[in-house]
């Protein structure tokens, strides 16, 4: 199991290699080659063994790595000259690789942080006031029918955006709390409305969770629903049977 | 961040009368106090002659632009600025465009924004208009493009815009979601 | 009515940022008067702590709610703030911002992987756009920023983006790495 976690923190072999130096970063003037080669070894075989893709760039970045590692460990060993060079070649790019990645990372976060600071910024877009708002002349479209489309296929390919787990997570309201709610509703009135157990609700995705509540106490048995027609307000009734022990809900949340 | 200047932000982004019922709720304080703050905003601006008055108008309070600054104000209307759309109107404009009929609601879902005032704008410019009403509670306005729509775009018909089936592959939106699994470590 | 108050109405109607020029042209003065009025309309804004603050930025000036007032805002819109961006797609964003135009690969070959679901992304969220063809084989897509990200960021022109050089990992880690490399150490 740590293996995902761990896997799932880093994006292709560059990444790799950075995680695993900074992690050590504490004592970075002691980081050994001996240990990070090991290191991005056992890695690579963790991931063969989960059958994660292991890309060529990963390979090569091995065999980069293992060369230097020979080469430290035998300084004086007879070199070809022209292996030496290659050798070095390869390590320099690897070097520079791995700092430009270093650089876009940060701004990265730079980046991020503007977004963030910029949307706390918000434009006002009422425009004129029409009883005021002179007719403009002349009305200007700032591209052509190709343009335009591609407004559309970007409009129209993402509805709502993202999505976006992270949030999800914090602002859908809990399906669970809202069959507790119910539950003690339903034990105090007997027989009351849908229309009333949502009331004090303030958004849509609210009552969506009240309702799926509501779904779940009547497959349990433990109220009866009924409707008059397909628009009316739902009637919600509190049933005979007793309660179930150990009632769970697929809505459940798993930590 | 003290009160009034919180009301003055409110009030500048609101397209509409804002009641001071709504406001007292949002800044979790009297309605006395928010009636008191916006009648000291409101000297305050009309005090430093600034380009900005407030008033309380149908039930609420709204912000204006000063009524001296009208010729001004026709005077920039008629600049390139202000006369070329803004991104949002495009995109408003782009899904109307594609998806008509469609009313102020499935517009707001797809653009996952309120996109009222956008809407507002590209009626006035008279590139969409109201083609009908939804059989639904509050009988919703569904919109179209127009003639100057055409005209504006330079097609002879909306069969000149080229087709957006095909172009917009179900596999982005799995590849979405696989990226915000994958990468938001 | 003067200068500084027609100028706060214009801005207050305004829907996308308004070069400077324009306005010197709406109000008849020179460009210079309509830069200094603004910067001390900006001053005046900011030392009164106004709800609103006036920014030069993409080209143009426009008026936008205070930052500290966001929170109230949302409460009071409840406004779908934007999605957050993933990792990925930032570190793409960043690749691009400093080394436009880049294609495809060079993305992928600075990043160390492959990158093309983040530019989709980036893409369909207007931050970044197609901006020629490189005269190679398969003649790949080179990308560039929009004008949306400079509004987006809060940026006047791509010269506000910090230096690279900033972002340069110092010295001292440059060092150490490159003698953890070294085969002779």
């Amino acid at each position: 199991m740590t293996y995902q976690v761990k896997t799932a923190v880093f994006e292709g072999p560059l990444d790799l290699l950075l995680q695993l130096i900074t992690r050590r970063q504490v004592e970075i003037t002691k980081l050994s080659l001996t240990d990070l080669v090991s290191e991005y070894l056992s890695f690579l075989d963790e991931m063969r063994e989960l059958d994660l893709e292991v890309t060529s760039e990963f390979l090569l970045i091995a065999s980069t790595l293992v060369q230097l590692k020979a080469r430290h460990l035998l300084p004086d060993a007879a070199v070809d000259m022209d292996e030496e060079l290659e050798l070095m070649e390869e390590r320099d790019r690897l070097l520079s690789r791995l700092l430009a990645c270093v650089t876009f990372k940060d701004v990265a976060a730079v980046l991020m942080h503007r977004l963030q600071e910029a949307t706390r910024y918000v434009e006002r877009s009422a425009g004129m006031d029409q009883a005021i708002s002179p007719r403009p002349p002349e009305v200007t479209v700032p591209v052509d029918r190709l343009g335009l489309f591609a407004i559309a296929a970007r409009v129209l390919a993402a509805p709502n955006g993202e999505p976006d787990l992270d949030h999800l997570d914090l602002e859908l309201p809990s399906v669970e709390a809202a069959l507790g709610d119910l539950r003690s509703k339903i034990e105090e009135l007997a027989e009351t409305s849908f229309d009333e157990m949502v009331a004090h609700t303030t958004r849509k995705v609210e009552v969506v969770a009240y309702f799926l509540a509501l779904l779940e106490l009547a497959r349990w048995g433990l109220v009866e629903v009924s409707q008059r027609d397909w628009l009316s307000n739902i009637q919600v009734r509190r049933s005979g049977g007793a309660a179930p022990e150990n009632l769970t809900s697929e809505w459940s949340r798993t930590p | 961040m003290n009160n009034r200047s919180i009301l003055e932000a409110i009030l500048f982004v609101a397209e509409q009368p804002v009641p001071v019922e709504e406001l007292a709720e949002v800044l979790e304080i009297p309605v006395e106090t928010v009636q008191a703050e916006l009648e000291g905003l409101a000297a305050d601006l009309a005090e430093r002659e600034s380009g900005i008055t407030l008033r309380q108008i149908a039930g609420g309070w709204r912000c204006y632009s000063h009524p001296d600054a009208f010729p001004y104000l026709e005077r920039y209307a008629s600049t390139a600025t202000a006369s070329r759309l803004s991104n949002a109107a495009l995109e408003v404009l782009a899904v109307v465009a594609y998806r008509q009929p469609v009313s102020r609601n499935q517009i707001a879902e797809i653009r996952g924004v309120d996109s009222d005032s956008a809407i507002r704008t590209l009626e006035r410019r008279g590139l969409i208009e109201e083609v009908g009403r939804l059989p639904l509670p509050g009988t919703p306005t569904i919109y179209g493009t127009t003639n100057l729509f055409l005209e504006k775009l330079g097609l002879q018909s909306m069969g000149d815009l080229p087709p957006l089936a095909d172009h917009v592959p179900p596999a982005t939106v799995v590849e979405t979601l696989e990226e915000t699994f994958r990468a938001d470590a």
